[in-house]
């Protein structure tokens, strides 16, 4: 363990950004924890009387249009949106790398089969596959997040896929299959754990990009259903209200929606450093 | 006798570090040699005893995080350590230059062989630029390469691995250095091809009065090519000697057991003794003479600053209680 | 060559297949009944049973299906209710203006996202390579919309230097004569040297919006491949033969990171394609993204299908490309296919 | 490095300032920002959008107009109690009151140039009552429902015969629908299939109006050029008209604040009242007649069939906070009075409703349901920016009384599929008739028949007496006496609860004069004019 802390230190130090990241990630996971019973106004009390009322000792982040608190709002936000993310990213990573592997393992038909599901995948428009899967079914969050995870499925599929095809003829897996274990323990014991670095990586490039997406939708009024506060349909808000001079409203949650996703991609590069041997001189 | 003649390459106390996420690896510990004008000066060691980081520390290509913390390299006139990176460059390819051990992914995958040649004879300058093809044709030819008009436009991957190494020999004898750096030119071929490298160099060199560095862990082909020999163990020289010498009266333990360790024709498998122990970790603290865990001869005196002695003209070696 | 093309379309087949299997399904199962929608606010039950028999929508669902393959073997992608023409020729005069807005997207990143990678790679961990890093990443770190409204509020808005976001000319200049339908090229083939000018300007802002989205993926790629590259054995050797630093970066290591770099490339124009739906909204550019976006909402079948459709093809088109200048950078796949 | 100095160039080159815009055309070119534009430029066409209504206003003529007048504020608006000519140069109406005769002009002639004559008139209202849909409906609601009708006397007469005394009929022949085509260009497209060339019409001008169809590129922008040999009317001012579709609220906002664009009107209500207060802009507000923006509940399925549970909601409203913080105050309060201030019957003391929280408690009490119920609250996503904040602010509201709620936001097409089921039990939503008469808007919004408008499906026989009478009667005090009834009855049941009449806000800038506010809420470019 203690190779493993001095070699993690040594990487934070030696690149202070990713030791930022880690920072801000940290700082995220406590706000989507702690979040609601941090915050001074109840997220969804508005306020009339206070309407769009600029950032001040009493809002720190300013009120939006029904006077409701933003720094509450995109606080709470948080939980929503790391969940949002998080469980989408999860969702295409099991099942994304669950094709790849079997795909790339077996070969043979399952894998033209399972690349030609992948093929219609990435050949429809990402964003536009998203938007017709939320229409379709309802913003609810669920749709959100299926829409979400369908869309980067080829991903990790791909990624897993090329992985294995690597290692499948490789000594110790001949050797497993000696040893009399069956296909899917295979899987599951050798081939697998070797794909997870790059996938790792994956992940958090795609959780950025995950949060976007949601907000994407929220933009073109598929988002989040209201008066829920989420950061993508705050800042669909607040873009409104840029020209007019109430730019608090779309600013901050759109500050803290770039941190966020600021802070998955700089974790993946550093988890890209962390694990690429080539830079382990 | 007049006073020793200038050596061409002079290699002083030089020390190289490797700064890594483990620490900090002193790869190279006060190595010295010389290389006379023509000779032919064999580097043998167990591979990781610092023979490739001594090559790439004298034309300064070693790995960012590699740092040379003392030392120096003279080069005709020129101390390689601090020379400026534009009087290296001129150097480099024209009065010095290098050739690689796995001679395939040592030439730029998507470029013709003949281009690369042409690039050196470009960047050096000494040829005008409606020769240039002409004249890497010739190279090609000089190297014994069958066709050369026509292999001038091929592709490394079309080129099997002794066809590579002799594009590499061309490319960098373009500029007819005057020292030739062979980092295990031959390992990786079969022995045939291998000893027409090495009859190829010899050829060569002997033709221009080329200096060769041969960088070898063959103990065998060391005896075979060059005049002498520069024993590495553990980023120390622990002893320099001329090839007979070397294997008649091997004075260091270490390379008495290399020695022994050397395939003959004669003998048999069994007799061939394998060397106890391991190189030892260089980012530790360090005894003054790395090969102490290894040496059936350690003694307290031992633990002493590394002596010089020149046991014999020409004859150096790095022990207390030399053989 | 041909055969790697024709290999390539084949290929694709069944996935275009499979596209259009989902998009007739997806579309369907859309919530919305476009007949009660252009039935108009005023209309009857009778009424609007009468437009959905019109629409061909009270079939089932496999006739409707039959149809519409039908329909698309004969090239006709039907009718869309919002704007009243054959969808056709909606996509075709607004697949220009979406490519066009994408290519030049993609050039700006490239321009900028090249150098950035290269100039990180070769100074690794120094503050060149963090400053890289933190400015691509912070470029796709907002949503592009909302980078779009910023870009106009602070440059059109606020300074005055951009146009007016009024889509791809200014409402009081007539487009160039249209040759390709690319205006940009239509008026350099104009050569009127005004006419480019204003077109550029139109294009700046919406370009730049797009180009900082997709800053981060190609810079990311370019500095991984240089890193790659640059430690490898022949850039050693040639830096041992004493190149010079340009010929070493540039025609040894650039060249050879280019590989990876532009297999980015297509997937990131194919995602911009997508993504420019927003940006497309924000500055009311008249490309196909806007036109499928506005057709969803009101659940309007066939401009939807037929943008899908027409994206698909681009991919597989896309991806043609990339093999075929695959093949152009690296002779080992040129000599092999 | 040279890369960098090519950079710099470019981006130097793209930021200079744009030439001087060819100034002179400029002046004589109006141009209008919109959201969205035409989908067709037929007012016949299936599913033809509301901007296409503007299109045809301009681009046909109609038999009659209505005439001007000027309001105390200045602003000038159409005058529905006055009818003036327009195609036709004067009419009479006969003696037993069951027909009318109209005179068309001579010398009036379509802008391809073949003169107009009676039989287009016949072809035009022909076509109007037979295709269906929208067209048809609206002809019907003006009694014109049959071709036997219109008849052609001879080229310059044509003579409309009345199927029952419905006062509506002249007006309703002002309204955009009942416009004057081109017969004979259309009958050269028309095929077997669509006899009426609905195909061609679409995206062809066949109209004789003030202004011609230069280019309309459909999602882009539509260009007007003047029709110079125009007879119907005073020949209009500007010489081009650019309608330019700019979906991004924000930027035609901009637009018209850097002086980009001449006017817009559908610019969220907080921008007109922030461009009103700044004074930069000439803003010209008009509260939209016979119309309101209301919380619809279902009174046929529980747990809104409830009367207590109704009124219970009325007086759990919070009107003044919707009016202030969405609207903006751009409109006029109607607390729950069904008829609109510039309508005739409206009282402002009908309605007894105020936001009145212990009042709506103790009807919830009354009801049987004190700790309340939950149901979905639905809106209109087209509609978003004003009705999502008013559905966040009546749903806070409702919960204190017990009413908890969540928030549908449905997109525009799946909308009118649910308003035509009649299951949404409550929702928020807003209705605007064109013929300015109270009747009207009950027969659509309260009567029996179950219109579509009728989305809270209450169907009271007592109402439908009030409305059928009211729509018939000729005396003037009866007629008001019907109108008091049916409103009285409205407030009472409280099927729905009017919030606000919204406004029709036009901003343009200062050297813009001649807006006329119409019912159709769409521009009339033949009274504006450039300085």
């Amino acid at each position: 363990m203690t190779a493993l802390l001095r070699h993690g230190r040594y990487v934070l130090g030696e690149n202070p950004v990713t030791g930022l990241a880690f920072a801000l990630f940290v700082l995220l996971v406590v706000l989507a924890a702690a979040g609601p019973g941090l915050v001074p106004y109840d997220p969804l009390a508005s306020n009339t009387a206070e309407a769009l009322k600029p950032p001040s000792r009493a809002h720190w982040f300013g009120t939006d249009q029904l006077g409701r608190d933003l720094l509450s709002r995109v606080v709470v936000a948080t939980r929503l949106d790391l969940t949002i993310s998080i469980c989408a990213v999860m969702i295409a990573f099991a099942v994304g790398s669950a094709a790849g592997v079997t795909g790339g393992f077996y070969g043979g038909w399952t894998d033209r089969l399972i690349g030609r599901v992948l093929d219609t995948i990435m050949a429809f428009p990402l964003f536009v596959l998203a938007m017709g899967i939320v229409a379709a079914l309802g913003n609810t969050v669920a749709n959100i997040v299926y829409a979400t995870a369908i869309i980067n499925v080829p991903f990790y599929a791909r990624l897993a896929r090329s992985e294995v095809m690597v290692r499948r003829e490789a000594g110790f897996i001949e050797a497993a299959r000696l040893a009399g274990n069956r296909g899917p323990r295979i899987l599951a014991m050798h081939l697998f754990p070797n794909c997870l670095p790059p996938m790792m990586v994956q992940i958090s490039l795609n959780l950025g990009w995950a949060i976007l997406n949601a907000a994407g939708l929220s933009f073109i009024g598929l988002g989040v259903r209201p008066p829920t506060p989420e950061w993508g349909i705050m800042v669909a808000e607040g873009a409104a209200f840029i020209v007019s001079g109430e730019w608090w409203i779309g600013l901050f949650p759109g500050a803290a929606l770039m941190l966020a996703v600021f802070c998955f991609n700089l974790l993946g590069d550093g988890l890209r450093d962390l694990i690429d041997p080539r830079r382990r001189t | 006798m007049s006073d020793p003649p200038i050596p061409l390459l002079a290699v002083q106390d030089l020390s190289v570090e490797f700064r890594t996420r483990a620490g900090v690896v002193h790869a190279l510990d006060r190595v010295s040699f010389d290389v006379q004008r023509g000779e032919t000066v064999g580097v043998v060691g167990e591979s990781g005893s610092g023979k490739s980081v001594t090559a790439f520390a004298l034309l300064r290509i070693l790995d960012p995080s590699a740092r040379i913390s003392e030392g120096r390299a003279v080069f005709g006139g020129l101390d390689l350590v601090t020379a400026t990176e534009h009087d290296l460059g001129l150097q480099r390819g024209r009065e010095l230059s290098m050739i690689f051990q796995n001679p395939r992914t040592a030439l730029n995958p998507i470029r013709p062989v003949g281009r690369q040649i042409a690039d050196v004879l470009l960047r050096h300058g000494n040829v005008a630029r409606a020769q240039v093809r002409r004249r890497a044709v010739e190279l090609l030819a000089q190297v014994q390469i069958p066709d050369p008009e026509r292999r001038y436009a091929a592709y490394p991957f079309q080129l099997s691995g002794g066809m590579c190494q002799r594009v590499m020999i061309a490319l960098a004898l373009a500029c007819s250095p005057s020292l030739l750096i062979a980092d295990e030119p031959t390992t990786g071929l079969d022995v045939t091809t291998q000893a027409a490298i090495m009859d190829l160099i010899r050829e060569l060199a002997e033709r221009t009065n080329m200096a060769t560095l041969l960088i070898t862990h063959d103990l065998a082909l060391a005896a075979e090519q060059c005049d002498r020999i520069v024993v590495m163990h553990a980023g120390h020289v622990v002893e320099v000697a001329p090839a007979e010498a070397l294997f008649e009266t091997p004075r260091h333990p270490y390379t008495a057991k290399l020695v022994a360790a050397t395939p003959h024709a004669a003998e048999r498998l069994a007799d061939l003794a394998a060397i106890p122990g391991g190189l030892p970790d260089l980012r530790g603290e360090l005894p003054p003479c790395r090969y102490r865990f290894r040496c059936e001869r350690y003694a307290p005196l031992c633990d002493g600053p590394l002596p010089r002695v020149e046991v014999l003209p020409g004859h150096m070696v790095a022990c207390w209680k030399p053989l | 060559m041909l055969r790697l093309i024709g290999r390539r379309l084949l290929a694709a087949a069944p996935g275009l297949a499979g596209v259009i299997a989902v998009t007739f399904l997806l579309t369907r199962a859309l919530p919305g009944d476009p007949a009660a929608f252009f039935a108009g606010p005023a209309a009857t039950r009778e009424a609007i049973e009468e437009i959905r028999r019109s629409l061909g929508l009270d079939k089932n669902l496999t006739v409707q299906f039959g149809l519409y393959v039908r329909d698309l073997t004969r090239g006709d992608l039907g009718k869309s209710l919002t704007t009243g023409q054959p969808v056709r020729s909606d996509l075709i005069s607004r697949l220009p203006a979406s490519l066009e807005l994408t290519a030049c997207g993609l050039l700006l990143a490239v321009a900028v996202a090249l150098p950035l990678g290269v100039l990180a790679a070769t100074r690794p961990g120094s503050w060149v390579d963090h400053l890289c890093r933190m400015l691509t990443t912070a470029g796709v770190s907002l949503p592009i919309f909302f980078t779009g409204l910023l870009l106009v509020y602070i440059f059109y808005f606020l300074l005055g230097w951009a146009p007016a976001p009024l889509g791809r000319l200014d409402a009081f200049i007539s487009p160039p004569r249209s040759i390709t339908g690319f205006f940009l090229v239509d008026a350099v083939l104009g050569g009127d040297f005004g006419e480019i000018r204003a077109i550029l300007r139109q294009l700046a802002l919406p370009a730049i919006t797009l180009g900082l989205f997709a800053m981060a993926p190609i810079a990311r790629m370019t500095r991984a491949a240089m890193l790659g590259v640059l430690s490898s054995d022949f850039i050693r050797t040639a830096r041992a033969s004493g190149l010079d630093r340009r010929t070493v970066l540039v025609t040894y290591a650039f060249r050879n990171a280019m590989l990876p770099v532009v297999t980015t490339l297509g997937m990131v124009f194919s995602f911009l394609l997508g993504a420019n739906v927003l940006v497309e909204k924000v500055f009311a550019w008249p490309g196909i993204g806007s036109y499928a976006l506005e057709a969803l909402i009101v659940s309007d079948y066939a401009p939807v299908q037929g943008f899908i459709l027409t994206m698909a093809s681009l991919y597989v088109l896309l991806n043609l490309l990339i093999d075929v200048l695959y093949g152009v950078i690296d002779p080992r796949a040129r000599i092999e296919a | 490095m040279k890369r960098t100095t090519a950079l710099s160039l470019l981006l130097a080159l793209l930021f200079m300032p744009a030439p001087e815009a060819r100034a002179q055309s400029r002046s004589e070119t109006l141009l209008v920002v919109v959201e969205l534009g035409p989908n067709s430029m037929d007012i016949h066409g299936v599913g033809a959008n509301r901007p296409a209504y503007q299109s045809s206003w301009n681009l046909y003529d109609r038999l009659i107009t209505y005439g001007v007048k000027t309001l105390p504020d200045g602003t000038r608006m159409y005058d529905y109690s006055v009818l003036k000519p327009e195609l036709a140069e004067s009419w009479q109406i006969a003696p037993d009151g069951m027909s009318a005769t109209f005179k068309l002009r001579k010398d009036a002639k379509f802008h391809d140039g073949t003169p107009v004559t009676a039989k287009d008139v016949k072809w035009s209202f022909d076509r109007a009552v037979t295709v269906g849909g929208f067209p048809t409906f609206q002809m019907k609601a003006g009694s014109l429902e049959k071709p036997e009708q219109f008849g052609v006397v001879d080229d310059y007469t044509f003579r409309v015969a009345f199927l029952r005394k419905d006062k509506l009929t002249m007006p309703d022949l002002a309204v955009p629908v009942p416009v004057i085509m081109n017969s004979e260009l259309a009958r050269k497209h028309a095929t077997s299939a669509d006899p009426w060339a609905m195909e061609w019409v679409k995206n062809n001008d066949t109209g004789g109006g003030a202004y011609k169809l230069e280019s309309w590129k459909p999602g882009q922008e539509s260009i007007y050029v003047r029709f110079d040999e125009w007879k119907s009317g005073p020949l209009p001012k500007l010489k081009r008209v650019i309608v330019r579709e700019v979906p991004s609220a924000g930027n035609r906002r901009a637009l018209l604040e850097r002086g980009d664009a001449d006017i817009s009107f559908d610019l969220p209500p907080k921008d007109f009242s922030e461009i009103a207060a700044a004074g930069k802009l000439a803003v010209v507000a008009h509260p939209v007649e016979n119309a309101h923006a209301y919380v619809g509940m279902n009174v046929k399925n529980p747990p809104f069939n409830n009367l207590k549970v109704r009124q219970a909601v009325a007086y759990a409203i919070p009107y003044e906070k919707i009016f202030h913080s969405v609207m903006f105050d751009r409109g006029a309060l109607l607390m729950g009075n069904p008829i609109a201030t510039n309508t005739f019957g409206y009282d402002a003391k009908l309605s007894p409703y105020k936001t009145d929280m212990a009042k709506a408690k103790a009807l919830m009490a009354d009801a049987g349901v004190p700790n309340g119920f939950e149901t979905q609250l639905y809106f209109d996503q087209g509609f978003a920016t004003i009705n999502e904040p008013a559905a966040v602010l009546v749903q806070e509201s409702l919960g204190q009384i017990g009413i908890k709620t969540t928030i549908n936001k449905i997109p525009g097409a799946n909308w009118r599929n649910l308003m035509l089921k009649k299951e949404m039990p409550i929702y928020v939503n807003a209705f605007g008739g064109w013929l300015n008469y109270p009747e009207y808007f009950f027969f659509w919004n309260y009567h029996g028949q179950n219109a579509v408008f009728n989305t809270m499906s209450y169907q009271n026989p007592d109402m439908d007496k009030l409305i059928d009478a009211a729509r018939f009667e000729t005396d003037p005090k009866k007629y008001a006496d019907l109108v008091r009834g049916f409103t009285k009855l409205a407030i009472a049941e409280v099927p729905r609860v009017p919030l606000y009449q919204p406004n029709l806000d036009v901003a343009m800038q200062k050297g813009i004069t001649g807006y006329q506010y119409w019912f159709h809420r769409q521009l009339d470019f033949r009274q504006l004019s450039k300085s």
